[in-house]
């Protein structure tokens, strides 16, 4: 008896509240589970059950370990930083990564040879594109975001992580909302939106781990040791707080049924379309754009050893930036049923983004001014400097894409998925793998990676594929979109719609291998990296040594 | 001297800088979306759009399902060759009960707005089977389950009781009655007491998957299909009403 | 320190100072005047491209009667691009493909020999800029008269310098404009309408775009294009490696460095002392205002020309040359541990690499040039409805075929169907039958539609979907096409 | 900013320019100014867009929104856009309107507008009964076959695409088929066994039972006036072929059992008020080259 009274005294008030509202929401997921409409509906019901139980059981395995008090914020006058959730958002990212790669690699040779898609449901080019794109865009992006906000926002503040399950809620919890909107793809459920697929269910998890995530950072904002906030920082508020509100609003929907899987969103036609691009061109502007800045602005200073070039410049860009972005929605809906009013905001809004946009490229490109001859010698410097080179020139083919005449042509064409290429492939992917490259040796304290001559290898493969990738799919869209508005000589329309589907295989042939060659440069990236963290020798790296180890 | 001084009081409070942020970021939505509800001028007065026959619903849940929007807009831009190829631009008023809409946002596949009534129901039928054995170089995915698989509308009356919610008019006939107008539909009105047409003007009954027995998932999109960009007779419609 | 560098900190300075100003004013820069090896390739070059710019529209190309006769023309009124004995079709686009992945790996294959050729010596903006800086030195004076005149009042000379100045810039921007939009039109008759004040608005407007571009990148931005808004540059700087030849200062020779006379006096009296004689001859020459002797930075183009200002600064004081040359970050190092340098290695896993991809791409491209179709065919199965039955009981289906003929001389071809045994084909419109077969006539650089029904014979047990063959045979040189296709049936 | 009184300025040794003071993890930031150029470019934008702004609907206000000087709009512009078009195709509109249409025919360009052109009025047009390639379907002629009601040659076709069938047209098609079961004239068991003898006409076996005899002997009294001896119709008086594969209505025994009893009599609109002449001679091309014209 006693024993049991103390192993309950162990429990922090905290851990109580948790077991039994996890307690609470595995009974609440096997009603649901067995009342389902359908058997995948309840199979995501089960996982929701299984994911509960299994918190529950972590939470009490954890307790029986870990020292009675909560781990110190300060350690010696050193930050006691918390690091583990950082671990597993990074080996998250890597894996999803991968992942979605391969998916992208797949859907793109179903384009070129459909036969692929086997005639079977799950695998459809329907069904596995929004895999494809949630997986790179939400499960890699997103963990690498994790990661690194977590990791940044600590360092840069020289305090602990706020929260003690807080943390793990997010990065374990997000991570199951990627798995129940991944598996759901497969089967069918999507509420049909871009970007923005995942039922109701998931949405609703998605949003309390968001909110979560928002208390934990800007909790730890207000523990900082730092009197200024740094620029990183702010870029990650931003993000944050936008996903937040752009996620809410945009899934503002009615499920048919606590027990079925479908639900009807509230906005309908034109509004919903608006508020759809409002919602997806942000999740490009503050998912892919402010969070990746965020990154941006911690790994290059710090790889580079060099102070960020302008603050000035920092501060005009980010504010111009976060408040001219959002206006941008509508250039994705020229000449369509959106009156002409919202169309000319959304394109004049996206054209003085430009410089705004420019503001961070110019920021991280010009610390560099002074380190310039450590691109010799550093790939992974190598990878950061060309992800801001291809920022730079998405955020002015952007703007160029958004003035009306050229988005006639542009748009529903292949032109469009170059140009999100260059900036997801380019761009978030670079940035992305930069940051990995840093931060693994870092958080795993080897004082190397295991092989630079791999970074090497990914970033001379994977810039081939890039190549082959962006071009074809300029010609493409470029292509498809001339021979759609092009008229014979008699005044009427030279081709039908199917022949400019045949123009297009050898574009796509040429795209998966552009798409194979970034997957296999990822794959190396991958190999280095579990490499570097299996590799016994331990020996921090002086200049970027954390401070302490975390503690768990 | 005074700009960098006063912004200052963002990076020194993280809760000021927040709410600044909030402030920063909703301008922009709430001048772009709001207008869009208050100003008639949005959506077009027409005649003609009724909500959807609870087959075409169905219809339209796989639709979504199988992520046909990926591939396939149903958006007629008003750019002379789309009309031309298409037929006249597209409406808000077509999808106004549109939820979520599907105007899509890439053509890998031609545009469906108004694919209603454009080919037979054989050739839909046959097109979902083996895209290829119709037109050799079409790069769609097969969905033969379509026509194998029976349709589950058990549930289509709480569906519509939802869109009702959301302001799609089905009354509550409607709502009740939904199972009956399904079967009836899908099966050339034979299905017992249904006043379909009464109920939704101009809904077409036909054995639209062509095969006997139980409604299909082929008989659902394919009604759905069939009905796409039918429903605002142009001849009547006042274009220069309609500028906007 | 460079002078962007300078001017950054006089005006941060000044603004913790107080009065802060919004942003920096910028520094001009006044390159001076050079000669040597270095600048007459680079004046070899621009002189080599501007001709080919400015003169190609006008080189002739005969193809025939109906068909243009100019040798580079952008036709967009027919969707058609020729090049001398290539013409390609909007379906043929592909081709462009090809060249920007070319285009790439060749900076590629460039970056990994010798760094940033690419902007050194043939970037648009390198070329313009250095006939911009061309016309600005003929009409104000080098370097330091500029600077001179700069600093002191607006006088009359200057003023009538500057007005001369501008106008030949912008009359320079103007005909690079004009010769944009020879390229998208017959370029005599555009020449004669633009004399005459007749020629369309589109062109018009767009050699006033090229000419306010021109004029303001090449004779405002500058190097700042370089610094700040080109990709490229970065990407090329990321792309190079230690074995890359880049324009480098050789700190092992040059330093320490001093005057002359010290120098010398040094080095008789055996202390270490440098070539380099600190006459800044290096930075004075230098378009982008950089100091090579900092090392490697981000803003230099690596065009050379402090190469050929040093060399001649050498010479006279009796140094030997190269004191900066093109090296290898390899060879930097090692001379800087005291070791030889190594000669340079173009053998590399990376210049392999890229030299394979681009011999695999060009070959393709050879390939699908040379054997490319003259002649098209495209086939569309009705859809509604899909067969239809004849009176007789017998299945027909209908297509709806397009020819083209990419020469420029009509021809006559014949069109079968195969895989249908004892099929009839029956031609509507143009199309003339004839033993079971159709003939059709297209004229130059013409496609030409018609509808063709294919009847089965009678009795004849049909599949659902049968494979059927088109082919379309050339009655001259017999170059044939085929396309598959269905025959439905109920 | 101007620095932070609490934290020193340094100058970074390598570029010359102050910091801020802070430091962040071993990140600093400098005081840079911004460059003159991107707040050149920056404010360039924003002035180019007031003016777009101002040219063009751009701002919702409360029961409208601003229309923009140039007073233009997308869908105002697409009907421009394609107004230009149609008069570009002007000239050519003209020759159809002008030529005869054997000689539309004999001319490949013309042929090629024609169709086109009739392609166009045909789906505005003719699809809702006849379906969108011609088609057909159940009472609506299938214009891809050779089985012609009231004739399938050029000057047939647009006779009957001009003044319609029943149509009230005075130089339409009129003439019916008359209600044998409904106004008496013969009997369930004699129309029963017509029908039996017309199915077997299209060579389709008899069915069980069928007195196909007698049945001949009312056809040749009762029917042949207008469908011929033969079966073979009579496209003067739209009486259909009745040797054909495929009917109209279908060919099974029921659905000529209903078309003896109470007649039938399908209605075809007259175009010619309604469309200009080029579009029926295009219509009349069109329809003719769908494959079926005689």
């Amino acid at each position: 008896m006693n024993q049991a009274a103390s192993a309950l005294n162990r429990f922090r008030g905290g851990e109580i509240g948790a077991i039994g509202l996890l307690a609470a929401f595995a009974l609440l997921s096997v009603d649901i589970a067995l009342h389902a409409y359908t058997t995948a509906y309840a199979f995501h019901w089960w996982i929701f059950a299984a994911a509960s139980a299994g918190a529950i059981y972590m939470i009490y395995d954890r307790s029986a370990t870990r020292p009675l008090a909560l781990p110190p914020r300060m350690i010696d006058g050193r930050p006691n930083y918390n690091f583990a959730p950082v671990k597993f958002a990074a080996i998250a990212a890597i894996f999803w990564g991968i992942a979605g790669f391969a998916v992208g690699l797949y859907i793109a040779l179903e384009l070129a040879f459909p036969a692929l898609n086997l005639d079977i449901p799950w695998i459809g080019f329907g069904r596995l594109r929004p895999l494809h794109t949630s997986a790179v865009i939400f499960a890699f992006g997103g963990n690498v975001l994790l990661a690194s906000s977590f990791y940044i926002v600590q360092r840069t503040c020289r305090a602990r992580l706020a929260g003690d399950l807080a943390p793990w809620l997010v990065v374990l919890g997000y991570n199951l909302f990627i798995v129940i909107a991944g598996t759901g793809y497969l089967l069918g459920i999507t509420q049909g939106k871009e970007y923005a697929e995942p039922e109701w269910y998931a949405d609703l998890w998605l949003t309390i781990v968001w909110v979560v995530y928002l208390l934990v950072f800007v909790a730890t904002l207000l523990r900082r040791e730092e009197p200024h906030i740094y620029v990183a920082n702010w870029f990650f508020l931003a993000f944050i707080l936008t996903i937040a509100m752009l996620h809410v609003v945009n899934n503002a929907a009615i499920p048919v049924s606590l027990y079925s899987s479908k639900s009807y969103v509230v906005w309908s036609g034109v509004q919903d379309a608006m508020v759809q691009w409002w919602y997806g061109h942000n999740a490009v502007g503050f998912f892919l754009t402010a969070g990746f800045l965020g990154i941006m602005y911690y790994f290059i200073p710090k790889r580079a050893d060099r102070p960020i070039y302008s603050y000035r410049l920092s501060v005009i860009h980010f504010w111009s930036l976060i408040f001219l972005y959002i206006w941008a929605g509508p250039h994705h809906l020229h000449y369509t049923a959106l009156p002409d009013w919202a169309q000319t905001l959304g394109m004049v809004f996206s054209v003085m983004l430009w410089m705004p946009s420019w503001g961070g490229m110019i920021n991280g490109l010009m610390t560099l001014s002074g380190a310039w001859d450590k691109l010799r010698t550093d790939p992974v410097l190598r990878m950061l400097v060309v992800s801001v080179a291809f920022y730079g020139m998405s955020t002015f083919e952007g703007p160029v894409m958004s003035v009306k005449s050229v988005n006639s042509l542009s748009h529903y064409t292949d032109w469009t998925i170059g140009h999100v290429h260059s900036g997801a492939m380019g761009w978030v992917g670079y940035v992305s793998f930069g940051a990995l490259y840093c931060l693994v040796p870092w958080l795993w304290n080897r004082s190397r990676l295991y092989s630079l001559r791999l970074v090497n290898w990914h970033f001379w493969i994977s810039t081939i594929g890039i190549v082959l990738y962006i071009t074809s799919m300029w010609v493409a869209g470029i292509l498809q979109g001339l021979m759609w508005r092009a008229y014979t000589s008699r005044g009427f329309l030279e081709y039908s719609f199917i022949e400019t589907v045949e123009a297009m295989h050898v574009f796509y042939m040429i795209r998966a291998i552009g798409g194979g060659l970034f997957l296999a440069g990822a794959l190396i990236m991958a190999w280095n990296l579990y490499k570097t963290i299996v590799s016994p020798e331990t020996s921090p790296l002086p200049s970027a040594a954390p401070s302490l180890a975390a503690a768990e | 001297m005074s700009l960098w001084n006063k912004s200052v009081i963002f990076e020194k409070n993280a809760l000021i800088m927040l709410i600044g942020v909030l402030i920063v970021v909703s301008i922009g939505g709430l001048a772009q979306i709001v207008p869009l509800f208050y100003l008639k001028s949005t959506i077009e007065k027409v005649d003609g759009v009724r909500p959807y026959t609870p087959l075409e619903l169905a219809g339209r849940d796989i639709y979504v399902r199988e992520g046909c929007y990926l591939c396939h807009s149903q958006m007629i831009r008003a750019l002379r060759d789309e009309v031309e190829r298409y037929g006249h631009y597209s409406l808000a008023a077509e999808s106004m009960y549109d939820h979520p809409f599907q105007w899509g946002s890439k053509r890998n596949g031609p545009d469906l707005a108004r694919v209603g009534g454009k080919y037979s129901d054989a050739w839909h039928q046959q097109h979902f089977n083996d895209p290829r054995s119709l037109v050799p170089a079409s790069i769609m995915p097969g969905y033969p389950w379509l026509a194998t698989t029976e349709l589950d509308y058990r549930h289509i009356s709480e569906s519509m009781n939802a869109l009702a919610n959301e302001g799609v008019p089905y009354t509550q006939e409607m709502i009740e009655k939904a199972g009956l107008d399904l079967e009836a539909q899908a099966k050339d009105g034979s299905a017992g007491s249904s006043d379909l047409a009464k109920r939704y003007p101009n809904a077409i009954s036909r054995n639209f998957g062509g095969q006997a027995g139980a409604v299909t998932e082929a008989d659902a999109v394919i009604a759905y299909l069939q009905m796409l960009g039918t429903q605002v007779d142009f001849k009547i419609y006042d274009d220069k009403a309609n500028i906007r | 320190m460079s002078l962007r560098q300078q001017q950054s900190r006089e005006m941060a300075l000044e603004a913790a100072g107080g009065s802060s100003p919004m942003h920096a004013p910028r520094q001009q820069i006044y390159p001076q005047s050079v000669s040597g090896v270095f600048r007459n390739i680079k004046w070899a070059l621009l002189v080599a491209t501007l001709a080919v710019y400015y003169l190609l529209p006008f080189v002739r190309w005969h193809r025939g009667p109906s068909e243009p006769s100019q040798a580079v023309l952008v036709d967009l009124d027919h969707s058609r691009f020729y090049f001398f004995f290539i013409e390609i079709w909007p379906q043929e686009v592909y081709y462009f493909t090809g060249l920007l992945i070319l285009a790439a790996m060749t900076l590629f294959l460039m970056n990994a020999v010798a760094g940033r050729l690419w902007c050194g010596y043939l970037c648009p903006q390198t070329i313009w800029t250095d006939l911009f800086l061309l016309v600005e030195r003929s009409i104000e004076g080098d370097r330091r008269e500029r600077m001179k005149a700069a600093e002191g009042p607006w006088t009359r000379q200057r003023l009538t310098r500057a007005v001369r100045k501008h106008a030949t810039w912008l009359l320079i921007a103007w005909w690079t404009g004009g010769a944009w939009v020879l390229y998208f039109n017959d370029a005599p008759t555009l020449v004669r309408q633009l004399a005459t004040f007749t020629a369309p608005p589109i062109a018009w407007i767009w050699i006033g775009i090229l000419t306010f571009t021109t004029y303001f990148l090449a004779g405002h931005m500058r190097e700042q294009v370089c610094t700040y808004l080109c990709p490229w540059p970065r990407i090329q700087a990321a792309l190079t490696d230690e074995w890359a030849l880049n324009v480098a200062y050789r700190y092992d020779r040059g330093e320490p460095r001093g005057s002359a006379k010290k120098n010398d006096a040094l080095r008789l009296a055996g202390a270490p002392a440098g070539d380099c004689v600190d006459c800044h001859q290096c930075v004075a020459v230098c378009p982008t205002g950089v100091d090579i002797r900092d090392g490697l930075q981000l803003d230099c183009i690596q065009c050379g020309l402090c190469i050929d200002a040093c060399d001649a600064v050498m010479l006279k004081v009796g140094r030997p040359e190269r004191l900066i040359a093109y090296d290898t970050d390899v060879n930097i190092r090692r001379r800087a541990a005291g070791l030889p340098g190594l000669p340079t290695r173009f053998v590399r896993a990376r210049t392999v690499l890229y030299a394979a991809m681009i011999a695999i791409v060009g070959s393709i491209m050879l390939y699908a040039l040379t054997t490319r179709g003259s002649q098209g065919l495209a086939v569309m199965h009705d859809r509604n409805p899909m067969f239809v039955q004849l009176s007789n009981g017998a299945i027909r289906n209908a297509y709806t075929v397009r020819i083209s003929n990419k020469n420029t001389e009509p021809r006559r071809f014949m069109i079968n169907v195969g895989g249908l045994e004892g099929a009839q084909i029956e031609g509507i419109g143009a199309a003339v039958e004839k033993d079971g077969a159709l003939i059709l006539t297209a004229g130059p650089d013409q496609t030409l539609e018609t509808r063709v029904l294919v009847t089965a014979p009678l009795n004849v047990q049909l599949p659902p979907s049968q494979n059927i063959v088109f082919s379309m045979v050339d009655l001259k040189t017999s170059e044939t096409v085929k396309v598959a296709d269905h025959f439905l049936a109920p | 900013m101007s620095p932070d009184p609490k934290t020193p300025v340094k100058i970074d040794a390598l570029s010359g320019v102050p910091t801020t003071g802070h430091d962040w993890d071993g990140i600093k930031e400098l005081n840079t100014p911004l460059p003159r150029w991107w707040v050149i470019i920056f404010v360039g934008t924003i002035v180019w867009s007031i003016f777009y702004v101002i040219a063009y609907p751009a701002i919702p206000l409360h029961s409208s929104f601003t229309k923009g000087v140039l007073g233009w709009s997308s869908r105002g512009a697409v009907g421009k856009d394609i107004a230009a078009l149609r008069a570009t195709r002007g000239p050519m509109t003209a020759a159809l309107a002008k030529a005869s249409l054997q000689a539309i025919e004999k001319d490949p360009g013309l042929l090629e507008f024609a169709r086109a052109q009739g392609k166009a009025a045909f789906a505005d047009n003719c699809a809702p009964c006849h379906g969108a390639g011609g088609g057909g379907g159940k009472g609506y002629p299938n214009l891809n076959d050779d089985i012609w009601i009231w004739g399938g040659a050029l000057d047939a076709i647009f006779a009957t695409i001009s003044h319609g069938i029943r149509s009230g047209d005075p130089q339409g098609h009129d003439s019916a088929m008359p209600a044998f079961g409904r106004d008496g004239v013969l009997s369930k068991a004699e129309i029963s066994n017509v029908a039996d003898y017309v199915h077997t006409l299209s060579g389709q076996p008899a069915e069980q039972g069928a007195s196909v005899a007698s049945g001949a002997k009312l056809f040749a009294e009762d029917c042949a006036p207008c469908h011929g001896v033969k079966g073979a119709g009579n496209q003067e008086l739209g009486a259909p072929n009745l040797t054909a594969h495929g009917s109209l209505y279908g060919s099974d025994k029921e659905m000529i059992v209903q078309t003896l009893t109470n007649g039938r009599g399908g209605v075809m609109p007259a175009w010619s008020g309604r469309l200009d002449l080029a579009t029926l001679k295009a219509l009349t091309v069109y329809v003719h080259t769908l494959g079926g014209g005689q």
